[in-house]
């Protein structure tokens, strides 16, 4: 393997995360260089800082994502781009999404805790469509008759939609306290009965 | 205390127990033919309550479960009329809003039970403000900035430095796995339907995509030279229905310019 | 379109390269614009000479091909990019098996058959695999709205698989007696493996 002189560590990690096609961890990328030459994981971290500062306001970014660092076509330049290809992105249904985001925000949760939120069946192709997107896995088994699949969402996930992590994702909408709720309902009282 | 007061509230008529009476809208009725448009949209019946409540101004918390349930049954049995599968979970909700008008119907025993005093509708409110949250929830996740719409990926060549390991390595199969892969779709596929291709047919795709490969738009091909008589009777007709399956599929073209002339066979651009 | 305020003409460029995968002409480059925003060839072409300045001497560089330009990771940063691709390969999903099957089965056929038959949607990425891996390649377009290509294997999708030809796959129907055909072709499979 040459000496580092031939390449810097700041090209190396840019020609890599450029050509891996996928998010690389920091680890992962350490484990390009050999014993002769490895840079330590902090070394490589403040490299990607730099890289990430240089591609600012650029055609590309180097965003951070939940399974590592990606280069990725700014959202800006979008419009133009997706014209390179004939096929329109592909659109996913309310029910795929409201699935998806039930699983996101409650994980981990079996089918049935998501079709008592939905008030509808959750169709198995549905689960397996999510599945092959790697979105969704199954995380354990909730220990009821029966033993239901738990699932939860992935890093392939967090890194479709462009999240370090589940809590990025945005807030729920705040829902009123159920005991405020009943309370209210309560002083409410029957108006309904005596029309 | 009640965050929103809707427009219908403000315009009550008179006050019962403190409370205003609302004056519901007469014009909660759609045309069918409008509803059968959307109804398609709805997600459920939660999904179909919300819409009720929120597109008449109604008040989550205080849900006039008369008119709501006249509402929704109304939309039930269009849907019957449309999608019968769907009813199934409309029909449960159905019968909850039966229960919980019926319900309210009764007189309360006591004002201060702990226990009886609940609402019959704090359930259903319960479960459409969890729906509406996910309903919400799942409004934003459409909107961040995802892959193949809002962001694309970088694709680069590896450097050119001749190497090996350079090539991507691709993972080895063998055609038993893609047997056995297609195995289960066949199992899947006879469950519903009954068009399993029969061995005779691959032989035609098979010539299909031989002769697709043969003509180009660019030029002609005599009709003669895509048969090849050393197949005897069986080849020419396997050739013939390719060609044949090909121009109704519209891929490739047949052209004769003089009665009893060379045929000639073209691909469409 | 938005307009060109909300990205620069080197921007745009800059992603569309990285992105597209192929090399790109600057005719298919103009392309990418609408009658609104429609730089000349002349504009697009000085567009990338400074882009080529701008990446000297970085871990990527912007090639001029007979074809177009391409951006490509710099030599002296091989030995580092090649072990990319040293890493255990990944193992093909069972969603990308039943798809290959289907094609090789039922080609020429469109996506949205093969989605017909398998149930659920078949993704972008897994066509692009198998494309990638020159196994389907599309022959044509079905003559009905929207044009959709089709899908045929390749020789040398045949070839791995020791096939002559399509007709030596294992007839269908015999499918169903999949245990049986497994273990004929396990007798084969160690020829494979060892290629």
């Amino acid at each position: 393997m040459p000496t580092p002189s031939t390449a810097s560590l700041k090209n190396i990690l840019e020609a890599a995360l450029l050509a891996a096609g996928q998010p690389l961890s920091i680890k992962q990328l350490r484990r390009l260089f050999s014993d002769e030459w490895q840079p330590s994981e902090v070394e490589i971290g403040e490299t990607i800082t730099l890289l990430q500062q240089e591609y600012q306001g650029r055609g590309i970014e180097l965003k951070t994502l939940a399974s590592g660092f990606r280069f990725q076509a700014c959202s800006e330049t979008a419009p133009w781009i997706s014209r390179l290809w004939d096929e329109r992105p592909p659109r996913y249904s309310r029910a795929l999404l409201e699935t998806l985001a039930i699983v996101a925000y409650q994980q981990p949760i079996t089918r049935a805790e998501i079709e008592d939120v939905r008030g509808v069946a959750v169709s198995s192709s549905m689960i397996k469509t999510l599945m092959e997107r790697e979105w969704i896995r199954v995380t354990g088994h909730r220990e009821v008759p029966g033993k239901p699949a738990l699932y939860a969402t992935t890093h392939d996930f967090l890194d479709y939609f462009n999240l370090q992590s589940v809590d990025e994702l945005p807030p729920l909408m705040a829902a009123r306290d159920v005991d405020a709720i009943t309370d209210e309902l309560k002083l409410n009282s029957y108006a309904e009965n005596s029309r | 205390m009640v965050a929103t007061v809707s427009a219908a509230q403000e315009e009550s008529l008179a006050k019962v127990n403190g409370e205003p009476v609302v004056n519901l809208p007469k014009d909660l009725f759609i045309p069918p033919d409008a509803l059968e448009i959307f109804l398609e949209t709805f997600e459920g019946p939660l999904d179909l309550l919300l819409y009720l409540i929120r597109s008449h101004n109604l008040d989550i918390l205080n849900i006039p479960i008369a008119e709501v349930t006249r509402q929704y049954m109304k939309y039930v049995a269009l849907m019957e009329k449309i999608d019968l599968e769907l009813a199934a979970d409309y029909l449960v909700m159905a019968a909850m809003l039966a229960e919980i008008k019926s319900r309210m119907l009764l007189p309360r025993t006591s004002h201060h039970e702990e226990d009886d005093d609940l609402d019959p509708r704090a359930e259903l409110v319960r479960r459409l403000q969890t729906y509406e949250r996910y309903k919400k929830a799942a409004e934003n996740l459409d909107e961040l900035p995802r892959m193949e719409r809002d962001t694309f990926e970088v694709k680069l060549d590896p450097p050119p430095v001749a190497h090996e390991k350079q090539q991507k390595q691709h993972p080895p199969i063998d055609l038993a796995t893609v047997l056995s892969a297609f195995h289960g779709v066949l199992q899947r596929a006879v469950l519903s339907t009954h068009h399993t291709v029969e061995k005779e047919r691959l032989s035609v795709r098979e010539r299909m995509s031989l002769i697709v490969d043969l003509v180009t738009p660019e030029h002609f091909l005599p009709f003669t030279q895509l048969f090849h008589y050393d197949e005897g009777r069986p080849g020419v007709v396997v050739t013939l229905l390719a060609i044949l399956e090909l121009h109704k599929a519209q891929l490739i073209e047949l052209v004769q310019t003089d009665p009893y002339g060379t045929i000639h066979v073209k691909g469409v651009a």
